[in-house]
């Protein structure tokens, strides 16, 4: 049992945990707080990877920005409001989707073991990331070269995407008179 | 006794967690004294004479303090959303300690850039530093939001969410200020950061003034002080997401402002003045270095005070307009003429002189702007029947027009004092 | 750890999510469970990025942010309009394309 | 060698976008200095890539420029490439020189109409559609600018969009056009098939089986019969004369309309290698010359007349070309553009003074107030009725003169005929001209005496034209009638210009020159040296009788006509032929139109009552009863649909864990 096992288990087991409060809390606050841990986790399991950057990113994106915005509507929307008071249509629908929720990662898991592991190729000699680390004294500068180098349309098309979301979100926050 | 420390790892782990507890205990003494300080300088400011009777020149002061807070009666109102109303000032003070983590405080004990030791006077120098007090900054959001919802009171809620907008707001504006410096440092790392203007011979400042104001005046906000400290506005909201909070929880939230202020003076001493260094004095005695970083802080931190001292609270619609029409566009214009500047080689005066002719401009202009609009609402806001509207961004309750008496009418300011009943 | 098992962490986030897109009505925590789902999504990216040795992966976990980004402000802004017409946000009651 | 080609191609495209995007928020002279900027300046380029191409040793003037790599799939790899040669290099010297006189002119014709952004708009994307067309350096791009020029030109025909005839006239034009894409296009296709690729460079080198030949021949020349107007794809060019008459001048006399022949020139290996499908070209050829210029004897709509003028003088330019003779049908190309640029933008300076007046019953006399709009026209008439030294002439006499060699040469007698064609034809031309000349400008002027509503050439429409533009606005009085401004007279004097010089860019063997010819020379040889030499003898045959001809048909106008234009209803069942354009209008109604109606009809009242009514009604009704089950399905509850996605993604993968 090394460190890296020891950790990995406990951030897996609080992972779940979080990830399971999220559908699990009847008040939405609740719920967006468990996300909000979840988030951190998965950070976490970033930084495991080695991928820093990406670990702050996600911090300061998801949990700064993306979940500020979750807590902002759902304590103006109905903060009172319990999903368990109004009553269930369908019923039926919670055990279906357990069980074929339970199915799904039974079959994913199962594949995961048994199935090819994934040794893939590794990347080639120019693409490798630990030299672009070694090269560029750091994941954020690799990270950074690899970006505006390599990706760099989709990049550019993202901002196009996110101006898109923003003038979507003005027009539908429009008062209508 | 201590064979330990040879393995490397549990020694650093060692040193980082002593060096994280130093830095908790002092952060803690500079909050408590901060509040005596803010006091005294506050009351000078003032003509009055301030705390001065607990202790000399008052300085048991913040020990009466605290005593008398931890022994308040902790009230928890009724209608509170207890777990939540209970952590939440938690969270702030966390969150604000956090941040600190990546600030270099000093020089290396060597006095040589490159001779390290895992005592040196900063808890982590990771590469992603600016990133990582921007990410746990943007966290701080949830202390208040979290407090003022788990109050159960409209007030506490209207207030926490004002605050969330303004500080989602104002952060963006603050991150872009920053980005000026790392494109001349090329790095995300904090060290860096210093070591490049040691490098360079200057201080950013110098070549980021734009920057440099953008980034006070998107700190001042980010931390709630006065001007803007609107989330906690006694007259409107009744104190805001503190409004339900007394006692031990109550000074949490304080505590948290406190060392958010000084994170912020912490980060702006580093990326606009240089740091710990000052112009080649340190390398010979690095403990210098601790002297120079607290009195940049301190600088900074004295600026706080007069500002709450001096500048009445902004309004809140003018508030939000001012981040997002005129900080962020001025911060996109910083990064522009930083990005030509960098990426062309040019030398930090271009994008100096470039920053202080913007700020020239947009003095001069918000000037002429700020004497055209008055400091009232103008006519501009009333529609052909005389019903006056006031900007959707205040209108968080709805207004009833009251008839006035024909005397009234005829004059202006009294009408505006009186049109408008919540 | 080997690879797989942060797969298999990824595919019990994403069947969570999946979990809670079918259960829950309330539409917010449906996006949070979206959320999940790309999150669990990122987990593998950057997992495949660390052992495959590319930095391919944690770029595509950047383009799911920002799109992440610009998908929760789309939705929650919908979410906000629905709300302010009906004063209720329950998606059992968004049913007029019922057959 | 300089080569601004690209640029040619780009900046007309440029003040398209700007002028389309912004042209309604810019001030005139804002409009102008786009507009004939864009237009001026690739002329400029044009010209400076001419003097350049001069410069460079005759063998190393062409220069194939790939610009864009466009498709690469397996084998086959397709770029877009520019393509300067010296016959695209003529084109463009056309294209573009032709355009900016045209631009120039339009500032004073349009100066009253409201959309006169749109107008400039829509010019400079014709120019940039036919610079795309000419430059293109294989079929799929040329397919790209045949296209686009379709679309300028509808665009433009039907710019005065509020009239009805100008849409409808402009929806023929597009559908004609069509049917010649898509001869190109089933060209495009047999010729990938045969050679594997596109570019002209691998094409025009490829032996094709000789059936394939004819058959890619054939169906480019449908393609180049619907763009050039020739028999039997002619019916929209009259029509066209709805729009603008700078339009009229640009794209359906001087430049568009001679896609064809350009094609024709530019894939003559093609044609090399089918005589049958050269045999077809000059009859089409000879017919449409002859059979247009029959219907212009006796029209009364002047651009009606210049417009089957233009039909007719396409037709000679076929002939040419048919006799192998290319570089003949492009002289002939460049000539014509510049005379009957000229009429018609002379008509058009008679249709402004006249305030729209198209009628020429209602015209005369103007000789006296248009002076130099009548002096231009003057040399054009001369021009196109191939009196000497006029540019016509010369190239007219060395299509005629091939056409007998050619004929002397195969002893096939319907070359004869079609050189008989080729003379009486010339004949005509000139009398028609001249009867046109005489009814605008000699005489005494008409326009006030003559009832309004007296039009028996069918388009009544026309009195109901919409306020846009130069519709009808009534008769001017004769003092009223002024003169154009400069910026129209200027490009009449200039094209004046070049239509007396023109021709002396052909050959000049006639009159003791052999070897002085710069068009033939400058063009590649092979465009005319598989055309028949003939004697001396037998060109000067064929120059005296044109000539004569000419003279003749001058000779008649002028008995006719030269006190003035007068008009008489004449019952000669052979008048009532031509004059009614040999009815093929009427007959198309009767044969095509009517009884595809009255099908249609029959067919919607008795198959569409009980036949698929029946049908359709018991379909329904099964459908009606299946979705009434199947709506149980769809709840409406979101959640529900969700759950049928996970199960589809369930299923896939369990499938693969279990297949293993």
């Amino acid at each position: 049992m090394t460190f890296d096992i020891v950790s990995f288990i406990v951030l897996a087991v609080a992972t779940t945990a979080t990830a399971l409060g999220v559908i699990a809390f009847k008040n939405a606050v609740h719920s967006a707080l468990s996300l909000i841990l979840t988030l951190l986790f998965l950070a976490l399991f970033y930084l495991q990877l080695q991928a820093m950057f990406i670990a702050v990113v996600q911090i300061l994106i998801y949990a700064g920005a993306i979940m500020v915005l979750f807590l902002f509507v759902v304590t103006m929307l109905a903060p009172d409001q319990n999903e368990s008071d109004l009553k269930d249509a369908i019923p039926w629908q919670r055990i279906v989707g357990g069980l074929l929720g339970l199915v799904l990662v039974a079959a994913l898991s199962y594949e995961l073991f048994t199935g090819a592991q994934i040794t893939g190729p590794k990347a080639a000699a120019g693409n490798s990331l630990t030299q672009a680390v070694t090269a560029y004294h750091g994941d954020t500068q690799a990270f950074g070269m690899a970006l505006f180098h390599g990706f760099l349309f989709p990049f550019e098309v993202t901002s196009l995407l996110i101006i898109v979301a923003i003038l979507g979100a003005l027009v539908f926050g429009r008062r209508a008179n | 006794m201590f064979d330990f420390m040879n393995d490397p790892t549990v020694a650093l782990i060692v040193a980082t967690i002593v060096k994280g507890a130093i830095l908790i205990v002092v952060l803690l003494t500079a909050f408590a004294y901060m509040t005596l300080i803010e006091r005294r300088v506050v009351a000078k400011m003032q003509g009055r004479i301030g705390p001065n009777r607990a202790g000399p020149l008052g300085l048991l002061q913040p020990v009466a303090d605290a005593l008398k807070m931890a022994f308040k009666e902790q009230i928890v109102p009724t209608q509170a959303k207890k777990a939540i109303y209970l952590v939440a000032p938690v969270i702030s003070v966390v969150v604000a300690l956090c941040a600190f983590a990546v600030v270099p405080i000093g020089n290396n004990w060597s006095g040589s850039r490159n001779v390290h030791s895992i005592w040196d006077p900063m808890i982590g120098n990771i590469n992603v530093g600016i990133l990582w007090i921007l990410a746990i900054s943007s966290l701080a959001v949830y202390g208040i939001v979290l407090g003022g919802w788990a109050s159960g009171n409209r007030y506490s809620l209207l207030g926490a969410l004002r605050s969330a907008a303004q500080m989602v707001s104002y952060e963006t504006s603050l991150g872009l200020a920053l980005s000026g410096v790392l494109m001349w440092t090329g790095s995300l790392s904090m060290v860096d950061i210093v070591t490049r203007q040691q490098d360079m011979g200057i201080w950013f400042i110098l070549a980021q003034p734009l920057g440099f104001v953008i980034y006070l005046i998107a700190g001042v906000a980010e931390v709630n002080r006065a001007p803007f400290d609107l989330p906690e506005a006694e007259q409107e909201l009744t104190a805001g997401y503190l409004t339900e909070y007394s006692g031990l929880r109550w000074s949490l939230y304080q505590m948290a402002e406190y060392i958010n202020m000084i994170t912020v003076s912490a980060i702006a001493s580093t990326l606009f003045l240089g740091g710990w260094s000052f112009f080649g004095l340190t390398d010979g005695i690095p403990v210098l270095s601790l002297v120079i970083f607290v009195l940049k802080v301190a600088l900074f931190l004295f600026l706080f005070i007069w500002l709450r001292a001096t500048l009445p609270r902004i309004r809140y619609d003018r508030l939000m307009r001012f981040g997002w029409q005129v900080l962020l566009p001025l911060s996109v214009l910083n990064i522009v003429i930083t990005a030509f500047a960098v990426a062309l080689h040019w030398s930090w005066i271009v994008s100096g002189l470039g920053g202080l002719i913007v700020i020239v401009i947009m003095l001069f202009v918000m000037r002429r702007k700020g004497i055209l609009e008055g400091t009232r609402f103008t006519d501009a806001l009333k529609d052909k029947e005389g019903k006056t509207h006031l900007p959707t961004s205040v209108r968080l309750a709805t207004f009833e027009n009251t008839t006035l008496p024909a005397a009234i009418e005829k004059e202006p300011e009294a009408q505006d004092s009186t049109a408008v009943r919540v | 750890m080997p690879l797989s098992a942060y797969l298999i962490m990824s595919a019990l986030l994403f069947t969570i999510g999946v979990i809670g897109v079918l259960i829950r009505r309330n539409p917010l925590i449906i996006f949070m469970s979206i959320e999940l789902m790309l999150n669990a999504v990122n987990l593998s990216f950057v997992a495949l990025s660390h052992f495959l040795d590319s930095a391919d992966g944690q770029m595509f976990v950047f383009l799911v942010l920002t799109v992440a980004a610009a998908e929760v402000v789309v939705g929650l802004a919908l979410i906000v309009s629905i709300y302010r017409r009906r004063h209720n946000i329950d998606v059992d009651e968004m049913n007029i394309m019922r057959g | 060698m300089t080569n601004l080609s690209l640029w040619v191609l780009l900046l007309p495209l440029l003040g398209f976008i700007i002028l389309g995007l912004a042209g309604r928020f810019m001030p005139r002279t804002a409009i102008l200095a786009v507009g004939w900027g864009a237009c001026g300046l690739a002329f400029l380029c044009a010209a400076i890539s001419f003097f350049s191409m001069l410069a460079t040793p005759a063998a190393q003037r062409t220069s194939d420029q790939v610009v864009y790599h466009w498709i690469s799939a397996g084998t086959f790899s397709l770029d877009f490439g520019l393509l300067l040669d010296p016959l695209s290099m003529t084109m463009l010297l056309v294209v573009t020189g032709v355009g900016l006189l045209i631009h120039i002119y339009s500032a004073g014709y349009m100066a009253d109409d409201p959309s006169f952004w749109r107008f400039f708009a829509y010019l400079n994307f014709f120019i940039f559609a036919m610079v795309m067309l000419v430059i293109a350096n294989n079929f799929l791009f040329l397919l790209v600018g045949w296209g686009l020029v379709g679309l300028a030109s509808y665009l433009l025909i039907g710019f005065w969009y509020q009239r009805r005839s100008a849409v409808a006239a402009a929806q023929k034009a597009f559908v004609i056009n069509v049917i010649g894409d898509f001869g190109l296009m089933l060209a495009i296709f047999l010729i990938f098939q045969g050679a594997g690729r596109l570019d002209y460079a691998g094409v025009l080198t490829h032996t094709f089986p000789a059936a394939t030949a004819t058959a890619i021949a054939l169906l480019l020349f449908v393609a180049c019969a619907a763009k050039s107007a020739q028999l039997p794809l002619y019916m929209w060019l009259p029509d066209a004369m709805e729009g603008p008459t700078p339009v009229s001048a640009l794209i359906h006399a001087a430049t568009m309309v001679t896609a064809g022949v350009y094609l024709v020139a530019r894939a003559y290996p093609l044609f090399e290698q089918s005589p049958a499908a050269l045999a077809v070209v000059a009859g089409i050829g000879g017919a449409t010359a002859l059979f247009a210029a029959t219907i212009a004897l006796f029209q009364l709509d002047i651009k009606r007349v210049l417009a089957y003028s233009t039909i007719s003088q396409l037709g000679y330019m076929f002939m040419a070309e048919g006799v192998h003779n290319y570089s003949a049908g492009i002289f002939h190309l460049v000539t014509h553009a510049f005379f009957k640029a000229l009429l018609f933008l002379g008509a058009g300076a008679v249709i402004h003074a006249l305030a729209g007046e198209q009628d020429m019953r209602k015209m005369g006399g103007l000789w006296g107030r248009l002076r130099v709009t009548g002096l231009t026209f003057l040399i054009a008439s001369l021009a196109i009725s191939g009196i000497i030294p006029f540019a016509g002439f010369w190239s007219k006499d060395e299509i005629l003169g091939s056409v007998l060699a050619y004929g002397n040469q195969t002893g096939n007698v319907w070359y004869y005929i079609l050189w008989a064609i080729g003379i009486l034809t010339a004949g005509m031309t000139a009398f028609y001209m001249f009867r046109l000349f005489f009814g605008i400008f000699a005489g005494d002027y008409r326009g006030a005496s003559v009832a309004v509503n007296d039009n028996t050439n069918g388009d009544v429409e026309e009195q109901e034209a919409a306020a846009a533009g130069h519709h009808h606005a009534g008769p001017v009085r004769y003092n009223s009638i002024h003169d154009v401004a400069p910026v129209m007279s200027i490009p009449l004097i200039i094209l004046a210009i070049l239509s007396v010089i023109g021709g002396f860019i052909g050959s000049m063997a006639l009159f003791g020159l052999p070897n002085w010819s710069p068009l033939a020379n400058f063009l590649p040889a092979a465009m005319h040296n598989h055309a028949a030499e003939g004697s001396l003898t037998l060109e000067w045959i064929s120059t005296g009788l044109s000539l004569l001809a000419g003279v003749l048909g001058i000779g008649m106008a002028w008995r006719l006509y030269g006190k003035g234009f007068a008009f008489k209803q004449n019952s000669n069942p052979l008048y009532q032929l031509v004059f009614h354009k040999y009815y093929v209008d009427e007959i198309l109604n009767a044969v095509l139109i009517i009884p595809v109606l009255a099908l249609s009809r029959t067919l919607s009242r008795y198959l569409e009552g009980d036949v698929l009514d029946g049908g359709s009604r018991g379909i329904s009704t099964l459908f009606r009863g299946t979705s009434t089950f199947m709506r149980r399905v769809q709840t409406g509850y979101m959640r529900n649909y969700a759950l049928g996605i996970l199960l589809g993604v369930v299923v896939i993968i369990v499938y693969y864990a279990v297949r293993g």
